[in-house]
């Protein structure tokens, strides 16, 4: 019997295994259920933390990007993909980026470069189905932002001017509340010179010592030099 | 580790030293020479230890030497042994010799022909010494601090 | 005698040549229909979607692959042993369209009519071995060389059991004879003759499926390996032997060979339908339409085994054929000799 | 089919009885770039040898020229199946060597990480295994499996294969409650699915008769040439890194090892499948288990310089034992990153293995080790 | 500082204008960005109709981005839906090589082997950074790959990403098919 027992127990097997595919096939056939994603007609939800190429973030706040031109991507880079040139720009004390130009076809999507920013200006971006007759991929990062950099650097200068100026002012009431602080001073040195001249006739008055006036606090931190724009008023929305 | 296997090992190493499992992942330091190394690996194959790794570090410049790191572990307990022995020879020595264990650890063959392609460390009586990993036609030993440095190229573009 | 298709074009020399045309256009179209249909099935099998934007479901794909096999380059190999290796493809693409000449699709209906019709479908099917085996040598590649090699092997093996269970069939037919409806007389059933084997079939109303049962089931596990399907496709063992024996050519004879197996199988499962499952009795509808939808049912079988097993390694084929196989059908042909014998 | 072999490759032959056979390069089921050059007398392999190095990329090469941060992006294309695992094991040698503290939360997202990435490889081998043995609806059953994990693990890395998701210290993204609950729902589905599986496959006869005592390695070749991973488990040695030297938290979840003797293909099947449901056990404890805090410390440090001295710190991948050896001269580059791969060792076993075998059986062997061939090459 | 997110899918700002690019056909014919320069016959239309339609790709992975290729092929993304799902192992029947993965030094010579022993109209996709020009394996001094598969077999189609998702490779393989028709758009 074993050698029958055989054949049959593996013809069950093989009777098994086309169960199966049958009841995939009616899923898919009758039930008209697959599981395909039908590209061109339906895009991917992609997860927000999809990596594609980086790009600079646009801030609500001025508008455009806020990348300083330091070079810490550039160096931290593994694959040496990204080349950016920028610096002193005429007018504002701000540094800012001219040219930044990245290869995506050489970039491993790490992230590292995105980790190394200190303004925090960079990100993924949500590119994925790039494919192209031409074997140059190079991004050019600073491209949507080149019409706002005029505006941009127009309102950083006047951001600076009133800094600037706010900062004059406060200096120059500084100095105005030590003068005047010393001018009190002075009264009050007079006056206690008149009470001690009467005094020294009833010395029964106990003299109240002047209540120490709280030294005026000193305006808070002096603003730090290179990030300006935290104490800036809030401008006005930008026109994106 | 088994005491057993120490004292089978003490003739062969000249020095062997406790190293901190925690911080670097190996439990004991040997060092040995190049005509003791077989009598070594019979030793921990002996004991139940498996054959783990062998590399090579390029200390031509620095110490005049090549140093071979073979790492043997036991399967029942992690217990790693690293044994380094060493080849003299400067930058300018040509060719550096090293008794093979592949007869002893069939798993050291190609860790062997990878090395002598890497390095250029020829060993002895290995079944068949040739190139594993680059084209048939190089010639060079790519892994040496001398070869293939970035600042070479860099020099050759600017 | 069911006048045959020539007569009706009253003996005219054209005959043939229009006969010959038919069957070219039915089984170009066959074909097409059926690598499309084999795309879906597993398509369908494998929870995806399959060819859909060529044509209205992805009707047309086959004919987009054939045109573009049609302008392909053929490439002929240099050190290539030229006869052989031109003259395979043909050799594989010829004898199969004889054997559709000699199906009987319905009861008048029948290009060819022979008395021992079941003998010329096996003779044919033999006549494939030989193109394989002159491909696989012909192209002087060690995979083809051994793609061959098991096709040869393959098809002679699994050839006996495939006629055993034929035999079992024609024993029964001849057995029982039938009568015709004009005549009216008993008349001697010839068994090989595959009309008489469905108007067996036809008269008592019976399928030869549930008379014979294991037959049925070893004529479609050989039917398999004659035709290079699925747990038997070895000879062009896609992971083991990069393409089998057609590993050389491109372009149309490459398409000449995926012609020659799809219409081997259409061959075998109408000969299965024709002698398990009644030709082309069928309660409503027209003859020759029934006679397609049971061949069509029998590929679908046919692809699904395909789908689901893994392949079987060359010498478990030769042990599964000779030890298994073979013992059964000539066990279950001695049965039927008894039994009929008996009755 | 590059079967234009040029003469002197070819060993062996010329006696009329063998004659040489050149599975390729490029080879349907050669993992990738494997060549293997068989002798073959009739269908019998006589003798087989692995010609490797058609993807070498120069990693150790590479890892010397860089920075340890700047090497993050190679290490999980040394091995692409197991991408996940090499990545957070090189963060945790690094982490080990310099002492860097990983928030408990980071430990368990990194452990629940892992063992997905360790379940999708092996789904990637059960369905080319399939493939190499002819069966090609499985292949994309587990593709499908597959799928949905790699989905997951995008939700929070953002890459399918390559991930780049460990920082030294944590990881780049926390996981929300949604990723828990689809790890969940994918759980229940995948144990499913490997009920669907051994109907459809692991009991089929064909497959058995082509598994079963088919490529037999025995315990002392096996430690002999180093075998590790699910093929050396497969041979009656109870070996597994998470267990034998935890790291990365694998000692606060009880897991067993699965362990079969017969050491035959089959075997190697059966125990990749059932790591498949240890790997489902792991991550359930680890999502019931997973606490509140931060998944990257603070302040990290500018260059992570490597003091002076030999480290080894080796992880469990899908395929074995993946150790890393490290040499420090005080800067922050690497002198020498040795990477002992798994699939070199187990690869290395095949001459031995293979000779002997069906042409057919070769392919299921090689299949049965899992061998990816980037891994080898380095 | 709030991000403003245009949340569209978008497209790259590319240094290069590459619509500007002419589509330089390597076998010869000079076919300008707007298709009514070239006026084909018929049947060449046809036929290329065809050609786009059944493009059978050979199997041949090299490295990760073959596992995504794979993945393309399988159920989810279905490469099959365009008819390019037949992936044939012999070169000989095969129409486009799609380079998946890093092409090391050693791998040079067999790429070029296959592409040679491939018939007919045959077109080449290099899929992934490394085949464009040395992705993340490409530092000065690089001994050990190729960088860039168009030192070795003339590339139609350039896929950047490492690896690039499914849905670029089918992305792909739909310019391949404007690209043979010529451009040409039958009523789609």
């Amino acid at each position: 019997m074993g050698y029958f027992g055989k054949v049959l127990s593996g013809f069950g097997s093989l009777l098994t295994g086309m169960r199966i595919t049958f009841s995939q096939f009616a899923k898919t056939f009758f039930g008209r259920k697959n599981v395909t994603l039908q590209y061109p007609k339906e895009q991917p939800k992609l997860a927000p933390a999809f990596r594609s190429a980086i790009k600079l973030i646009r801030f609500e706040e001025t508008g455009t990007h806020d990348c300083v031109a330091c070079k810490a991507c550039e160096r931290i880079c593994p694959s040496y993909c990204i080349k950016l040139s920028g610096g002193k720009v005429e007018g504002i004390k701000k540094k800012r980026v001219a040219e930044f130009e990245m290869d995506f076809s050489l970039c491993s999507l790490c992230g590292l470069c995105i980790d190394a920013c200190p303004t925090d200006t960079l990100e993924y971006s949500k590119v994925y189905e790039e494919a192209g007759y031409n074997r140059d991929w190079r991004v050019d990062l600073v491209a949507e932002f080149r019409e706002y950099e005029a505006e941009f650097v127009e309102k950083q200068r006047v951001i600076e001017e009133k800094a600037a100026t706010a900062k004059k002012a406060k200096a120059e009431a500084a100095k105005k509340a030590k003068e005047a602080k010393k001018a009190k001073e002075a009264e009050k040195a007079k006056e206690a010179e008149a009470e001690a001249a009467d005094t020294a006739e009833k010395p029964d008055t106990a003299e109240k010592p002047p209540a120490l006036e709280a030294k005026p606090a000193k305006a808070d931190a002096p603003a730090k030099a290179e990030v300006p724009t935290a104490e800036v008023p809030t401008a006005e929305a930008p026109k994106s | 580790m088994s005491k057993a296997l120490l004292e089978v090992l003490e003739p062969f190493t000249s020095s062997s030293e406790e190293s901190d499992y925690g911080a670097t992942g190996i439990h004991r330091r040997h060092t040995t020479t190049l005509d003791n190394l077989a009598r070594v690996c019979e030793a921990f194959l002996g004991a139940g230890y498996i054959f783990e790794m062998l590399s090579c570090i390029d200390l031509r410049e620095k110490e005049e030497i090549m140093r071979l790191c073979y790492t043997f572990n036991s399967l029942e307990t992690a217990d790693r042994h690293l044994v380094h022995a060493d080849i003299a020879g400067g930058l300018e020595a040509e060719s550096f010799e090293a008794p093979s264990i592949s007869s002893l650890a069939r798993g050291a063959d190609w860790q062997e022909r990878e090395t002598f392609e890497m390095y250029g460390v020829t060993f002895v009586n290995h079944p068949e010494l040739e190139r594993l990993l680059l084209p048939e036609d190089a010639d060079f030993f790519p892994l040496r601090k001398d070869f293939g440095r970035i600042e070479d190229a860099e020099a050759q573009d600017d | 005698m069911p006048e045959t298709l020539s007569q009706l074009l009253d003996d005219s020399v054209l005959a043939m040549p229009i006969a010959a045309g038919l069957i070219m256009g039915a089984l170009t179209i066959n074909v097409l229909m059926l690598v499309w249909a084999e795309r879906k099935v597993s398509a369908w099998i494998q929870r995806r979607m399959g060819p859909t934007e060529v044509g209205p479901f992805g009707l047309l794909q086959t004919l987009a692959d054939m045109l573009k096999l049609i302008s392909k380059q053929l490439i002929t190999p240099s050190n290539v042993d030229k006869p052989l290796f031109h003259l395979a493809p043909l050799l594989a693409f010829a004898p199969v369209i004889a054997a559709v000449a000699l199906m009987p699709f319905s009861k008048s209906l029948i290009l060819v009519q022979n008395d021992f019709g079941l003998l010329f479908v096996f003779a044919f099917g033999g006549i494939a071995v030989i193109a394989i085996f002159m491909a696989g040598w012909g192209s002087n590649n060690k995979y083809a060389l051994l793609g061959a090699i098991r096709s040869v092997a393959q098809s002679i093996s699994y050839e006996i059991p495939l006629i055993l269970s034929a035999l079992s069939v024609v024993l029964v037919v001849n057995a029982m004879g039938f009568t015709l409806a004009s005549g009216g007389s008993i008349v001697v059933a010839n068994g090989l003759d595959l009309s008489h084997i469905v108007m067996a079939q036809d008269q008592h109303g019976l399928w030869f499926v549930l008379v014979q049962p294991i037959a049925a089931i070893i004529y479609f596990i050989s039917a398999l390996a004659e035709t290079n399907r699925a747990p038997f496709d070895i000879p062009e063992a896609e992971s083991e032997l990069v393409a089998g024996f057609h590993t050389e050519y491109s372009g149309m004879r490459f398409s000449m060979f995926f012609f020659a197996e799809y219409t081997n199988m259409l061959i075998v499962s109408m000969l299965a339908v024709v002698l398990f499952f009644g030709g082309w009795d069928g309660p409503v509808l027209p003859g020759p339409l029934w006679f397609f939808l049971k061949s069509y049912m029998v590929i679908f079988v046919m692809m699904w085994v395909r789908w689901t097993f893994p392949r079987l390694r060359f010498d478990q084929l030769m042990t599964f054929c000779w030890k298994v196989m073979i013992p059964l059908s000539i066990l279950n042909l001695l049965a039927t000799a008894f039994v009929v014998a008996v009755l | 089919m590059t079967n234009a072999v040029p003469p002197e490759a070819t060993p062996g032959g010329g006696d009329g009885e063998v004659y040489s056979l050149n599975m390729g390069p490029q080879h349907p089921s050669m993992h990738g770039v494997l060549r293997l050059l068989l002798d073959l007398k009739g269908e019998e392999v006589v003798k087989a040898k692995p010609v490797v190095g058609y993807s070498h990329r120069a990693h150790e090469k590479m890892a010397e020229n860089r920075n340890t941060l700047q090497f993050l992006p190679n290490t999980s294309r040394i091995d692409y199946l197991s991408g996940m695992i090499y990545n957070l094991g090189y963060c945790q040698a690094i982490e080990k060597i310099l002492g860097i503290e990983v928030s408990e939360r980071a430990v368990y997202i990194r452990v629940i990480a892992n063992e997905l990435n360790r379940i999708s490889s092996h789904l990637l081998w059960f369905g080319t295994f399939l493939l190499d043995l002819g069966g090609i609806t499985p292949f994309l059953y587990s593709f499908d499996d597959r799928e949905e994990i790699l989905d997951i693990l995008d939700q929070v890395t953002g890459s399918r294969l390559t991930y780049c998701y460990g920082r030294f210290g944590g990881v780049t993204m926390d996981v929300d409650e949604d990723f828990l609950a689809r790890t969940t729902a994918f759980l229940a589905r995948i144990r499913e699915r490997l009920g669907m599986y051994d109907d459809l496959v692991a009991k089929n006869v064909i497959l058995r008769e082509r598994c079963i005592n088919v490529g037999v390695i025995s315990t002392e070749m096996a430690k002999s040439y180093g075998v590790t991973g699910p093929s050396l488990r497969a041979s009656g040695v109870v070996y597994d890194v998470r267990r034998a030297e935890p790291y990365g938290g694998y000692e606060k979840f009880d897991f067993d090892v699965p362990v079969l003797h017969e050491g035959d293909t089959m075997a190697r099947f059966h125990i990749r499948i059932s790591e498949i449901e240890e790997s489902c056990k792991i991550i359930e404890q680890a999502i019931k288990g997973i606490p509140e805090g931060a998944i990257l410390p603070k302040k990290m440090p500018k260059r992570f310089k490597i003091p002076e001295g030999e480290y080894y710190f080796a992880v469990e991948s899908a395929r074995g034992h993946f150790g890393m050896y490290i040499v420090g001269d005080g800067t922050d580059v690497p002198a020498k990153l040795k990477l002992r791969t798994p699939s070199f060792s187990n690869l290395s076993a095949m001459p031995e293995a293979l000779a002997g075998t069906m042409l057919a059986d070769t392919i299921a062997i090689v299949g049965s080790i899992d061998v990816v061939m980037p891994e080898i090459d380095r | 500082m709030g991000k403003v997110d245009k949340g569209d899918l978008g497209r790259f700002l590319p240094l290069v204008d590459r619509s500007a690019t002419p589509v330089v056909d390597p076998r010869g014919a000079e076919v300008a960005a707007d298709p009514a320069v070239v006026r084909l016959a018929i049947l060449d239309d046809l036929l290329n109709m065809g050609r786009a339609n059944s493009l059978w790709p050979l199997t041949f992975g090299l490295a990760c981005c073959a596992m995504e290729m794979m993945a393309a092929g399988a159920s989810k993304y279905d490469l099959d839906r365009f008819g390019a799902g037949v992936f044939r192992p012999s070169a000989r029947q095969a129409d486009v090589m799609i380079l998946a993965g890093t092409i090391s030094k050693k791998m040079a010579p067999v790429i070029r082997q296959l592409w040679d022993q491939m018939p007919g109209p045959k077109w080449a996709i290099a899929m992934g950074g490394c085949t464009i020009d040395g992705g993340p394996f490409k530092y000065p001094n690089q001994y050990a790959i190729v960088e860039g598969a168009d030192k070795i077999v003339p590339v139609d189609i350039y896929i950047p990403g490492c690896p690039p998702r499914p849905e670029a490779l089918i992305a792909g393989f739909l310019q391949l098919k404007e690209k043979i028709k010529a451009g040409r758009k039958f009523n789609r």
